[in-house]
């Protein structure tokens, strides 16, 4: 094992434009494993023609795409919260600006799971659906048995995934605390979108010895083998939350939404929060402030 | 015979009747969106099928005997339940033939019951709406035993020649043996029910067929509301009222604040 | 939910000639969940021409082949605790009785995770080996993304699969308790052999409410709808542990593995173990007496 | 340098040999069945692997310092591990190509390294041995980096000509490339530790090829207990012997009672 810490800005290299993106599971408030400090780093950064894949693409694809990151999102749902379609994603998407890769929760979950597991794809029988044509990676294939049409759900496998956790070591060692026990969609989603990505970005709340992992082994959720860089970055999920650390921030949630209503807003909303503090910490003060 | 209500309102109304189809025993799949099915599956189990189990979220079968109340949220009831439920869970529960039913509101449904709730507008990748997408309607209409549809506004804009995009798959022109014929496991859209009338398919076309008008509708102000021509009986009943007991078990018990009119 | 509790001669008509029957997990000592209560009843019943199918064909599979009721073991090993193959199957294989369909961990597991999870295969690269002509289910077919040969490893849908848990309720919702923490091997296999099987017969230490079950529900592994047959049966591990009920009966296992080194000694362990006793209770008490 | 042993035994130097071979970082899966493969592991833990993690049956990288306690268990050791592993985490490692090294004691094995560990005989349906099978080496003689072998008696039964049945997949003809050609992720056996020899394999052709002689053992003794011809360096040197602080390391604090002797 070796000692993986790094800074965001240093972790966020590692995404290249035109690369896909993978988000380790979605948001079931209140708790994510959703890594925002990531997330604003890469809009920071200005990368560009990026593929995000995530389940529930929410405020984080979002914000990615308002800030001009985005090529294509693919997902089983995009909605902000109970507000609708996230208003930077309808907007562009409307305008043919960002294209959709919408799926259903089955043939996603296949993908991450065959992707997880190493294998080339899973096949699904009796997959009929508008979703098929948007999907250029899948594959339509006779089965080898009865010669039915059956799909070939392609393994995901992001270039990069992120995922913020309550504790982990600085080898990548992570234990996700009260989060693993009630988000059971975070349970199964997060661990094996982390082992499909070719490289895997980690902030954390808290970077704990490698002993206190071992005092709880059946509490962690990754292994160090899949992680590439490990970021000690508190509030590093903001504005959602994280079971244990701090409650979702919905007045900041109401903000974000009025901002991204419109492309001018929400240049402000970036200028404020994403490219005005250095790093996750001053954007933690900032946020702390209001 | 139960009493029959005569103060009722059509959400109360297609409450029953999606609780209605619910049969004992049987395994229900309950998505977050919707909450009258919800209440429809609360009533089902106070009423006519005590044993049915249903996956609530990320749990099966909850303890949950109201909506609307912190104490019946998700995260909550959870601790009630047989077992927490990850997605992998509900994608082998379903795949392997063990969810009986599910109930959906889409944006848009056609003749064939494929529905939409995807995007409104002619080019899929340049939208005139978009929306927050299917979820697991896809795999439902598709895996799960059958899928019963609700409209709360029966419109034009609902009840569509051809849907904009499939996000659910209904029935193939060939009528229900072309989705066995084709390998898809499910029975798809079985019932759809409307503010204005109940309407199923036809078992050799696969086109949507009225069954039954609410009361007081008259069958010129469905067909006004439909963009497409619907099958019709020899004989147009009247659909079935609730019941005085189911009224006010929705109506005092299960939803006082009344979610289930969200859209009606 | 339906009240499916029934005897042990009940549940095993479920059982038909020429079947295949999915043992849930290996034992690993001290644990197992190994249903012998269930073993024994088919030996009692002579059921014919079965197929086993265990990822470690241990004493289960070994009555089962010296009682006469197999054609096949499926398995990743057969072997006999620290002992070497297990004595019947051993001769019996060597004798040419009993079909061996030796396979790998990985090729096993794919095709445990394929039936558990409703898909018709999981496609397996570069498996090359000499497993492959012993398993006529199995199927070659080109990738249907780069045209290189791939292995797809047939769901196992075993035709019953039998298990043997601490508690259940009345309807087949069963936990494993400690089993389910230290053994997880058993965590991965019991849960997908039982899903992917057709019918299930669950026999039990014991026989506990609904409301103990909700009490609970993280540690529920099997759910009732995936169970067909729930059985009473104190003891029905036996020479198997049941961590928190019993310990493995070494004593017993010595006696068994001397036994099975002959066809006509053999004989008499099974009148003794087998047919004498007429149930399960008079089965243990027998054992309890020793 | 480190002082050379000039007291040790056969199965000591095959420990050094497999702990050599082991680098610092590397994940090593190591099987139930193989002690000495699990004491070679924990002499590169304690000499030049500080860092090396590997799976130990149901746990990922659990404390162990020695073999043969009680307090040594996979059951015990598990609640110092990293993490429990149950065999689908296994797969999904090695088929992600992250499991780098793994050792094995097969039956047979022949000028390809094809390994057997599961019969005797010519008829695989009606074997004259019917051993207990090969667990995981045929996942990573396909899937791991590489894969070491060793074999504690070094005879015509062992090293064979074409091995009875191929368990674990070897090289092809054709040479290392020909695994890549046909999408086999794993390079497959590396070497082969007899107690009269080390043996590796020719890049070109995949045949083995003998690498060097434990000390006092002449090339004859090697050729007359191997079944088929082994290619021969130029200059055969002689197997570097354990260190003296490797021996006591063994003998004294990993495995003081001596299992790695185990079929020596």
């Amino acid at each position: 094992m070796r000692d993986k810490r790094t800074t965001i800005a240093e972790a966020v290299q590692l995404v290249e434009d035109g690369s896909t993106l993978g988000i380790a599971s979605p948001a079931v408030q209140p708790e994510a494993l959703i890594s925002m400090a990531a997330v604003r780093e890469i809009a920071r950064q200005g990368k560009r023609d990026l593929t995000v894949i995530s389940a529930m693409a929410e405020l984080e694809s979002d914000l990615l795409a308002g800030a001009g990151c985005l090529r294509a999102i693919q997902f089983w749902a995009c909605r902000f919260f109970d507000l609708g379609t996230p208003p930077n994603i309808r907007r562009m998407m409307q305008a043919g600006e960002i294209i959709a890769r919408e799926e259903s929760e089955f043939s996603f979950t296949l993908g991450v799971l065959a992707g997880g597991m190493g294998v080339e794809f899973i096949p699904l029988h009796g997959y009929f659906n508008d979703h098929l044509p948007h999907h250029p990676e899948w594959r339509t294939f006779p089965s080898p048995f009865d010669g039915k049409q059956l799909l070939a759900v392609t393994a995901v496998v992001p270039d990069v995934a992120l995922i913020h956790v309550p504790r982990a070591d600085k080898f990548g060692n992570a234990q996700f605390g009260e989060t693993n026990r009630h988000n059971t969609a975070a349970r199964f989603l997060a661990p094996h979108m982390v082992r499909a990505a070719k490289r895997v970005i980690l902030t954390t709340e808290e970077i704990i010895d490698n002993a206190e992992i071992r005092k709880t082994p059946e509490e962690t959720g990754i292994l160090y083998h899949d992680v590439d860089a490990v970021v000690h970055a508190p509030g590093g999920a903001h504005p959602h939350g994280v079971v244990g650390y701090y409650e979702p921030d919905e007045a900041h949630i109401k903000r974000y939404h009025a901002a991204a209503q419109d492309a001018e807003r929400f240049r402000e909303y970036l200028r404020a929060y994403v490219h005005a503090p250095a790093d996750p910490g001053a954007y933690r003060a900032l946020v702390d402030a209001e | 015979m139960p009493d029959a209500s005569t103060d009722y309102t059509v959400d109360e109304l297609i409450v029953s009747l999606i609780a209605r189809d619910i049969r004992d025993h049987e395994l229900v799949q309950q998505g977050g969106g919707t909450l009258l099915g919800t209440v429809a599956v609360l009533l089902a189990r106070r009423t006519h099928a005590p044993n049915l189990t249903y996956n609530y979220l990320t749990s099966m079968d909850p303890i949950v005997t109201s909506v609307g109340n912190p104490a019946d949220s998700p995260h909550v009831v959870s601790r009630t339940a047989l077992a927490p439920f990850d997605i992998a869970d509900i994608v082998n529960m379903c795949l392997r033939g063990k969810t009986d039913v599910f109930s959906t509101m889409p944006a848009q449904i056609d003749r064939y019951g494929n529905v939409n709730a995807s995007l409104i507008g002619d080019d899929q990748q340049r939208p005139k709406v978009r929306f927050p997408g299917g979820l697991g309607i896809t795999d439902w209409t598709l895996y799960a035993g059958r899928v019963n549809v609700y409209v709360p506004k029966h419109t034009r804009r609902v009840f569509v020649e051809k849907v904009d995009y499939v996000t659910g798959m209904g029935h193939f022109p060939g009528g229900f043996a072309e989705r066995v014929r084709r390998g898809v496991p499910g029975r798809g859209p079985r019932k759809v029910f409307s503010n204005l009338a109940v309407m199923g398919f036809d078992a050799e076309t696969g086109r949507m067929r009225l069954d039954s008008l609410h009361a007081g509708v008259r069958l010129e102000d469905v067909q006004a509301n439909t963009g497409f021509d619907l099958l019709l009986p020899a004989d147009i009943p009247q659909t079935e009222p609730p019941t005085v007991e189911e009224v006010d078990l929705i109506r005092n018990e299960i939803d006082p604040k009344g979610l289930r009119k969200h859209r009606f």
